[in-house]
């Protein structure tokens, strides 16, 4: 292993801030999942790292909930997403402003 | 050779995180994140996760990103962001990407602080990362998380039921609609 | 077998979710239909019972569950509040159509969440719990999945929710690579920048699920437009889950650190007591001054975890059941009007409570004043101990922002608690009544009263959670 | 048992009162019942209490909150005994002094009267810091309540004024008790009287205590929300206001700010005393400027109120016997110019002066009646007024003849603006309309001779009060001086 | 004989009591017998209090201990009163002038309804009146002091439907307030100095005290006395006095009441004679009483030239204390008590019979009308310039001899001065009044009912004769009465020469005849010389009370407004607002904060979340 861990940690930091800048910034709300998504898998990249880096199988473990709970996450943000389109025909998250104050 | 890998699949999974940010289609962004999953994969090779490279191909690419791909079908909606936004302003952007660089360089500072250019190479046991090595654990010291992803799941599904449902009208339009006006009236003030 | 007689009370609530939704599937007739609560509440009564039967203290599953005082405390504070939650959610529901079995079963599982949340001691489980604990509340939410305002909600919630799990989950890829593990006791002698850094992404994922200010901005749209009585259920729900996170992880996990957490509790404490009550103050809908007057009391609440005592804990706790109490209390009155067939949720619509239900705006009065913290109501027990807690600490400015933010809170609590009597009856508000709901404000004004007149043992019975605290 | 009887028993009231179905007569009537029974056990009290006690008597204890170290412990000394018996006396005055005034809600009404004088009582009574507390803020919601739903145009905005202000203070309080707790490991007052506390605890401790005390007294400048509570109140709720809530910051200086921080009050005794005589005569000149009749009547009490902090910081024991008795009279004196302004309310509808003149000629009873309070009120010898200024008036010469003479000024303040405010309303040219300035009720009529009547025994024979508090005001006296000692 | 003195306040009281509870119901009749008889049975009892007195040795007092008032640590003080001399003479004065002024209201308040209230007022009166006499200690007589100033300010407004009468009254107690402000300060420092307030006690531990406070308790307490006794500078109130009944007016305001100042420093004689500032009662005494007749001679008003009579001559009491002679003091209070009593008597005949008009220059030879009237007025008139053989000469006397005799040439020649003032303005006012041509031959004044002329007899009479009882020549009993009171009296000094008593005293009487002579030239004929700004100078009281509006009521009505609608309003009220209005847009930020847009949400979190980085990094 040449590659130090610290380098695969950055990367999955720049993954993680892409990621979250695309929530921040993206008005389609797909493509705010899937920054989401982006954001997971770059913490799996990160939890992989340090597992390798300790060599302890337990954050390989983690990875695997992970994905378990991003399964669960798009399921039910893309759920709301239809029932959002089917009565308003919006998938645009900043027309969600009926809320505020 | 691993470093190269490294190089390529890590410039690969930045362009496409690029991509999936900054594509103007949600379809071209479920592309690119293609692209970021599978180069990702290739990275966990690297690392010795086998088994999750492969659940990585086969459960974000093969049902996630289908899943995604399926909605995209069928909203097949206008892109919103190519209509001026009526919310949050320049300064939005500013700050996000500030505060994103911030981030960036907080959590790269405590990284090269803490880990270095150290390669503390740890030896690992055969096995290490393989399907029986991770299933072992999952049965043994994490059954419990195991349950409860299970109870996640059905909770997943049973969202995906009760929201998902083709609408029906026990709620009188007259209802909804009194409602919308009140909430609009009351959102302009 | 012993691993999961600790983990009965879960067992038994998530059964009983499982059941209702199976359950829901024949039964057609509205008699028929009461079933769904009478399962519900009994897996809650049964989880309740196992709970208090069993005093010893012991770990599960490799350490990844610990059954102590802590844990009951909260498995009591949980199952109380899904109890409540319940039966205010019954009348509601049928009235407005939306009585599914679901409901329940959601309700439920986030239940178990909180409880877990309380039990774990393994940052993996503490996170599943977490989203066990979130995930049926995106949900909840967006019930009312026709009106717009519900899905709102939902989405936001959901949204932020998620954006908030991707930060606690870095949080923990963080710790981990500092320390190699996610067992919350073995976490307790390291330091490294790492593990600051994951602690901190941490606390803010915590932080978000109590709406702890500056993660707190989607509290009050959330609570607005969800259900009135699924914004009952998860402002009051998920702040304890949150604290019972954090009290798990802050003293196991960052022994070595308090100097470095307390004062950044503290701080985010005040803020959250100073933002969530300037933001009431204005605000014309109920259901938005009590999602600002939650992210206040999430102020309230961190306030005793500040301290980082054995008082802190206890006065975090009690308090904790105290603002359950005043906050489902104060949403099941409202649960109990309807405006032209629509939750009247707004200040006006309290007009001429006094005159159309005398007891149902009394009750609304009692919880303005423990929401105040005017005595003899258990809020201002709670809001004595935690400055007691404060002071004991040193964070005497903490406490004085606590008082003034009272003050401050004053102006909207009694401004509503006013209009109830003052005003006048607005035009298609009436009182719908509902035995179920009515139970459940009954029983909450109840405690309210009581915890303020003799809080006592409830107190002494709190202070078995203090056994976290070295 | 005495004192807990005298605390619940108005509590108990309330309850049963608001269970009663909504028939008025029956539910005055219970009201009515409880407040006499309430002022007969304390006159009981009053009259069972041996002059020659220094401490507390029929003390109760019980455990209430051991977590928080918090009991239920009651008692009365000489000083708290003067106010329970003007709280239980004000009580059925006030009630009967507005029998006809309030209409509307009148199960609301009694109910929320009755559960103030528990509270008030509660507040007089309490041994244990937190149980003190409790009352104290427990007076806060019913009279919120009486000034915002009885309340005139402003009510809202007075009554939210009120409460604001007095939390404000009363928070600050709180962090004192807790604090004090913290320091000593006790609530209970009889063992913090015994207890010294480290002058520089007490320096910020009795501050914290203080603030809330000054703002209820009011000490000027603090004293803002009292014209506008006063003015928007109803009669009831403006002769409790000042009759009674005011005492509570006063008692609270006394037993307190002076009880437990001995050496602190010393130091802060000039600046306190100072603002007080500020207060005389600054509340006296801002009365005299007035146009409503019960501002003026607002701005007076806090000129009044001014002679009770001095005489207590002035710390001879004249002073306090002053302050404590003046602390009385003013509840009835002042208690008795707002039922005045009630009974002229009732007739006219508004309390601007320019609208009366000559009412002493279609209502020449009332006026007779009117001018004994306000010449009690002004002090005039013969009057239980004078025997509380002219004490307070010789502590406060005993210890700064400077101070003493600017108080004298109050005395002249008094004179003019009530005179004024006698003139203009009674005196001139008739300009009410006699028809509807009908003769005094006799229930109005009792009330007035009630009050008339206590005015005149305190003023022609205080001693059965004096010499009832002077043992506990000698304690006093002799432990602040003993600090001052420490101090030099 | 304890309840000869406790009778003496009793029975007025009662009769007050009655009348004010039970009056309305009672014919007047029946109110107007109450109200006289109990100031008879007073004075009855005085007679039988002085007869004892005369017995004992002179410094015997009847003492009556009533109960314990106020009791507070060292501070102990009861209900006592006690009859000695000098508090013998004045209840015989009050009660005997009293009595008779009750009986003329009798036959002036005819007709009048509330004559329930205005017996019982004037009742009440002669109580408080007594009660201030009969004191036993400073505070007890304290209270008279203040109930007489209710009484007082009762009867100016007894019509208080006229504003003037409310006014009046409310100015009288207002302007006594601030004298009494002053005698409350004095009581707290002669406490101070003496452990007590009573009477006997202070005069036994007067040796031990120390000079410089004695003096300041003096000032206060002689602070006090200007008050009540309309002295400069707080004299202004007595004038708008005569807003009241005339009965009133020369009850209260000429014969008993304002003379309690007087009282008051003879009573704590032994104190002032210690204080030294004798010197200050006479200079405050003989300033008041020139200025006073000075502002006298410009009035119209008849009622208020005895009003700045009066003052002028309480003066002259002062001036007499001041100059050492107590006894002289009180001798002219009696004398005083008697003739203008009875020239307010005789005024409220000319006011009876004119229909209340009582302005000079619209009167005018009422005397062929009125015989008796016009008689009784130059009786006292002639009194009242000190004419031999009238009472008024005596006494004068006596004080311009204290004055002369103490070397006080200054004063002297000031009182002899007033003397010649004072014969002016009483004969103006005579002359104008009875002399001359009808000024409206139109009306046709009649002469007052029995009821009303023979209290005015007696007191003609009184005036007449009344100063043999201060003669020298006849040994001058009343001098021989008080004079062991008070001990030691100052004596005159011994080279005064009885020629040189007879030319100086003949001196006052010139003066006096002189001013008659003036008075008589000048407005004979009702004419009113013309003098000018002058003449404006003293009609308006040489603009003291102008002086005292601008610098003293309207400053202080502008500093309340002031602090009533700027200072509590704007800075107090307005700080407490400024600081909610504050708290109000800090919430209105916060909400503002509130877009709705999730994606700001997520920004806030962002920068939440940096930040907290940055903090646990950092630290």
């Amino acid at each position: 292993m040449t590659v130090p861990p610290s380098a695969y940690v950055l990367l999955s930091i720049l993954l993680f801030v892409l990621g979250g800048l695309g929530v921040l910034l993206r008005r389609t709300a797909l493509i705010v999942f899937m920054s989401i998504e982006l954001m997971l898998n770059s913490v799996n990249l990160a939890f992989l790292s340090f597992a390798r880096m300790h060599g302890d199988l337990s954050g390989q473990l983690v990875v695997f909930f992970v994905l378990v709970i991003a399964a669960v996450e798009v399921v039910v943000g893309l759920a709301m997403l239809i029932a959002l389109f089917r009565t308003h025909r919006a998938v645009d998250v900043d027309e969600m402003d009926l809320l505020r104050g | 050779m691993e470093s190269v890998l490294f190089v390529v699949a890590a410039a690969l999974s930045l362009a496409g995180g690029v991509g999936v940010v900054a594509a103007r289609a949600p379809v071209h962004s479920a592309l690119s994140l293609l692209v970021v999953l599978v180069s990702l994969a290739v990275l966990y090779l690297t690392l010795l996760a086998e088994f999750v490279a492969v659940l990585q191909v086969i459960v974000y690419a093969g049902a996630i990103l289908v899943l995604f791909l399926f909605v995209i079908m069928l909203l097949h909606a206008h892109n919103p962001d190519l209509r001026p936004s009526p919310g949050p302003g320049r300064l939005h952007g500013a700050v996000a990407i500030a505060s994103g660089g911030a981030l960036v360089a907080l959590v790269a500072f405590a990284v090269l602080r803490e880990l270095g250019r150290g390669t503390a190479e740890v030896p690992v046991a055969a096995g290490f990362g393989t399907a029986p090595a991770i299933g072992r654990e999952l049965l043994t010291t994490f059954v419990l998380p195991f349950e409860l992803a299970g109870v996640l799941l059905l909770v997943g599904m049973v969202a995906g039921i009760v929201l998902g449902k083709a609408p029906e009208r026990r709620v009188s339009e007259r209802t909804e609609a009194r409602r919308e006006e009140v909430l609009l009236t009351r959102g302009r003030r | 077998m012993n691993d999961l007689r600790t983990l009965l009370p879960e067992i038994l609530v998530a059964t009983a979710a499982t059941a209702v939704l199976f359950a829901d599937l024949p039964l057609r007739t509205p008699v028929q239909r009461r079933l769904l609560l009478w399962l519900s509440l009994g897996g809650v009564f049964l989880a309740l019972w196992a709970t208090l039967s069993e005093a010893a203290s012991t770990a599960a599953f490799d350490g990844m569950i610990i059954r102590d005082g802590l844990t009951r405390v909260f498995r009591v504070l949980v199952l109380g509040v899904a109890a409540v939650g319940l039966v205010l959610s019954r009348d509601y529901l049928v009235r407005t159509g939306l009585e599914r079995g679901e409901y329940y079963a959601l309700l439920l599982f986030s239940a178990v969440g909180a409880q877990l949340l309380a039990a774990s001691r393994n940052l993996l489980l503490t996170f599943l719990a977490l989203e066990l604990l979130s995930v049926p509340l995106y949900v909840l939410a967006a019930f009312a999945r026709h009106h717009r305002s519900s899905q709102e909600a939902g989405l936001k919630y959901f949204l932020l929710g998620s954006f908030a799990s991707g930060v606690f989950l870095y949080g923990m890829a963080l710790v981990y690579g500092q320390a190699g593990t996610l067992d919350l006791a073995r976490l307790g002698g390291e330091d490294g920048l790492l593990l600051r850094l994951g602690a901190g992404l941490l606390l803010v994922g915590l932080a978000y699920k109590a709406a702890v200010v500056p993660f707190h901005a989607w509290a009050p749209d959330v609570y607005e437009g969800s259900p009135m009585p699924a914004a009952a259920y998860m402002s009051v729900i998920a702040k304890v889950g949150a604290i019972a996170a954090l009290a798990r992880l802050i003293p196991l996990a960052l022994p070595g650190l308090v100097d470095l957490w307390r004062p950044f509790v503290a701080v985010l404490s005040a803020m959250t007591m100073v933002v969530g009550n300037l933001g009431a103050l204005w605000q014309r809908n109920l259901k938005r001054m009590l999602a600002y007057s939650s992210i206040a009391h999430a102020g309230y609440l961190l306030m005793g975890l500040a301290a980082g005592t054995a008082t802190g804990l206890v006065a975090s706790a009690y308090y904790l059941a105290a603002y359950a109490l005043m906050q489902l209390g104060a949403f099941g009155v409202l649960v109990l009007l309807e405006r032209m067939g629509l939750e009247a949720d707004e200040v006006q619509d309290l007009g001429g409570l006094g005159d159309r239900s005398p007891a149902l705006a009394a009750a609304f009065v009692l919880f303005m004043a423990s929401l105040v913290g005017i005595p003899p109501t258990a809020g201002f027990v709670g809001k004595f101990y935690l400055f007691t807690a404060a002071l004991e600490a040193g964070l005497g400015w903490l406490a004085l922002v606590g008082v003034a933010t009272s003050v401050v809170s004053v102006a909207y609590y009694l401004r509503a608690a006013y209009a109830a009597y003052a005003d006048e009856g607005r035009p298609g508000v009436r009182v719908v009544g509902g035995w179920w709901a009515g139970a459940g404000v009954a029983v909450a004004a109840l405690g309210v009263l009581l915890g303020g007149v003799v809080g006592g043992p409830v107190i002494r019975w709190v202070h078995i959670a203090a056994g976290v605290i070295p | 048992m005495m004192l807990s009887a005298l605390v619940l028993l108005p509590i108990l009231g309330s309850v049963v009162v608001m269970l009663l179905p909504r028939r008025e007569e029956l539910l005055r009537a219970v009201a009515s019942i409880t407040f006499l029974l309430t002022l007969a056990l304390a006159a009981w009290l009053f009259w069972a209490f041996p002059p020659e006690e220094r401490g507390f008597r029929w003390v109760e204890r019980v455990p209430w909150i051991p977590a928080l170290g918090a009991s239920y412990q009651l008692g009365v000394d000489g000083i708290s005994l003067l106010l329970v018996l003007l709280t239980a006396f004000l009580f059925p005055v006030a009630l009967l002094g507005t029998w006809d005034a309030v209409r509307q809600r009148v199960k609301e009404y009694l109910s929320l009267l009755l559960l103030l004088e528990g509270a008030i009582l509660g507040t007089f009574l309490a041994l244990d810091l937190v149980l003190f507390y409790v009352f104290w803020e427990a007076v806060l919601i019913p009279m919120y309540f009486l000034i915002g739903l009885w309340g005139g145009e402003r009510r809202r905005y007075a009554a939210v004024k009120f409460f604001l202000f007095t939390m404000a203070g009363s928070v600050l309080m709180l962090l004192g008790i807790i604090v004090l707790y913290l320091r000593t490991g006790t609530f209970d007052v009889l063992r913090l009287l015994q207890t010294p506390l480290p002058p520089q605890d007490q320096r910020w401790l009795f501050w914290a205590f203080t603030a809330a005390f000054a703002i209820k007294v009011p000490l000027f400048p603090l004293h803002t929300w009292l014209p506008d509570a006063h003015v928007e109140a109803p009669t009831a709720g403006s002769v409790i206001l000042a009759g009674l809530l005011l005492k509570m910051g006063a008692y609270g200086l006394l037993r307190y700010g002076l009880g437990l921080f001995p050496q602190a009050a010393r130091e802060a005794a000039s600046l306190l005393s100072l603002l007080a005589v500020v207060g005389i005569l600054y509340g006296g000149a801002v009365a005299f400027a007035q146009q409503d009749i019960k501002k003026l009547v607002a701005y007076s009490s806090i000129s009044h109120l001014g002679f009770v902090v001095l005489g207590t910081f002035v710390f001879t024991l004249q002073g306090m016997h002053g302050a404590l008795l003046q602390m009385v009279n003013h509840g009835l004196s002042t208690g008795g110019l707002f039922l005045l302004v009630g009974v002229l309310y009732e007739r006219a509808h508004t309390r601007q002066m320019d609208a009366f003149g000559g009412v002493a000629k279609v209502m020449p009873t009332f006026a007779a009646l009117s001018l004994f309070i306000v010449f009690s009120s002004a002090a005039l010898p013969g009057t239980n007024g004078f025997v509380g200024e002219f004490l307070v008036l010789l502590g406060t010469f005993r210890a700064d003849v400077r101070l003493a003479a600017l108080a004298a000024g109050g005395v002249i303040l008094s004179a003019v603006y009530l005179l004024w405010m006698a003139q203009r309303v009674y005196f001139g040219p008739r300009r009410v309309d006699p028809d509807r300035f009908t003769p005094l009720t006799w229930k109005e009529a009792t009330a007035l001779v009630a009050l008339i009547l206590v005015i005149l025994w305190i003023g022609l024979y205080p001693k059965p009060l004096l010499e009832r508090s002077e043992a506990a005001l000698s304690l006093l006296s002799a432990r602040l001086h003993a600090a001052g000692e420490v101090v030099r | 004989m304890e309840w000869v003195v406790v009778g003496i306040v009793a029975l007025p009281l009662a009769g007050a009591v009655t009348n004010g509870l039970v009056g309305g119901r009672l014919s007047a009749r029946a109110v107007s017998w109450v109200g006289c008889l109990v100031v008879l049975g007073a004075f009855g009892l005085g007679i039988l209090g002085i007869r004892d007195l005369s017995a004992a040795s002179p410094q015997t007092a009847l003492r009556a201990v009533l109960w314990e008032w106020i009791v507070s640590g060292d501070f102990r003080v009861a209900w006592e009163l006690q009859l000695d001399r000098l508090a013998a003479v004045m209840v015989l004065v009050v009660t005997g002038v009293g009595f008779l002024i009750h009986v003329y209201s009798v036959g002036y308040m005819r007709g009048e309804e509330a004559i329930s209230r205005y017996f019982t007022y004037l009742n009440l009166f002669v109580a408080s009146m007594l009660l201030l006499v009969l004191g036993g200690n400073l505070l007890v007589l304290f209270v008279g002091w203040e109930l007489v100033g209710l009484c007082s300010y009762l009867l100016i407004g007894f019509w208080f439907e006229r504003e003037p009468a409310a006014a009046a009254g409310r100015k009288a107690f207002v302007t006594n307030r601030i004298g009494d402000a002053a005698f409350l300060l004095g009581l707290c420092l002669l406490f101070v100095i003496f452990q007590t307030l009573d009477f006997e006690a202070i005069r036994e531990r007067l040796p031990q005290a120390p000079p410089g406070a004695l003096t300041v308790a003096a000032l206060l307490l002689f602070a006090g006395a200007t008050g009540k006794s309309a002295q400069l500078p707080l004299y202004v109130w007595l004038p708008d006095a005569m807003e009241g009944p005339t009965p009133v007016s020369a009850l209260i305001h000429a014969a008993t009441m304002v003379t309690a100042g007087v009282y008051l420093v003879a009573r704590l004689w032994p104190l002032y004679l210690a204080s030294g500032v004798l010197p200050v009662v006479a200079a405050v005494g003989a300033s008041t009483a020139l200025f006073a007749a000075t502002v006298a001679v410009g009035q119209t008003d008849l009622k208020r030239v005895l009003a700045y009579s009066t003052i002028s001559q309480i003066g002259y009491m002062f001036l007499g204390l001041g100059a050492g002679s107590a006894v002289a003091g009180m001798f002219h209070l009696t004398a005083h008590a008697f003739f203008k009593a009875l020239l307010f008597l005789s005024a409220g005949s000319v006011m009876h019979a004119m229909h209340d008009l009582i302005d000079m220059r619209r009167l005018g030879g009422l005397g062929r009308a009125m015989p008796f009237t016009a008689a009784s007025f130059l009786v006292g008139a002639l009194s009242l310039s000190g004419i031999p053989p009238f009472v008024g000469f005596f006494s004068k006397e006596h004080i311009l001899a204290a004055a002369r005799a103490h070397s006080l040439v200054a004063l002297w020649g000031v009182g002899v001065l007033t003397a010649g003032i004072t014969a002016l303005y009483i004969t103006r006012a005579a002359v104008l009044t009875f002399a001359g041509p009808p000024a409206d031959p139109a009306r046709h004044p009649h002469e007052a009912p029995p009821v009303m002329r023979w209290p005015m007899g007696v007191l003609l009479v009184l005036s007449a004769v009344g100063g043999f009882l201060g003669a020298k020549a006849l040994g001058a009993p009343f001098d021989r009465f008080l004079a062991a009171a008070f001990e030691p009296e100052v004596k005159p000094s011994p080279e005064s020469e009885a020629f040189g008593e007879l030319v100086l005293g003949l001196a006052s009487v010139g003066a006096a005849l002189a001013g008659i002579a003036v008075g008589w030239l000048a407005y004979r004929g009702r004419r009113m010389p013309e003098l000018g700004a002058l003449g404006q100078a003293l009609s308006r009281q040489w603009y003291v009370e102008d002086l005292y509006q601008a610098v003293l009521v309207r400053p202080a009505r502008a500093l309340a407004r002031f602090c009533a609608q700027t200072v509590d309003l704007h800075w107090i009220d307005g700080a407490a607002n400024g600081l909610a209005a504050m708290v109000g847009a800090l919430g209105t930020g916060v909400r503002r904060w509130q877009t709705g847009y999730v994606r700001q949400y997520a920004a806030l979190f962002l920068v939440g979340t940096v930040l907290a980085v940055a903090y646990w990094l950092v630290r």
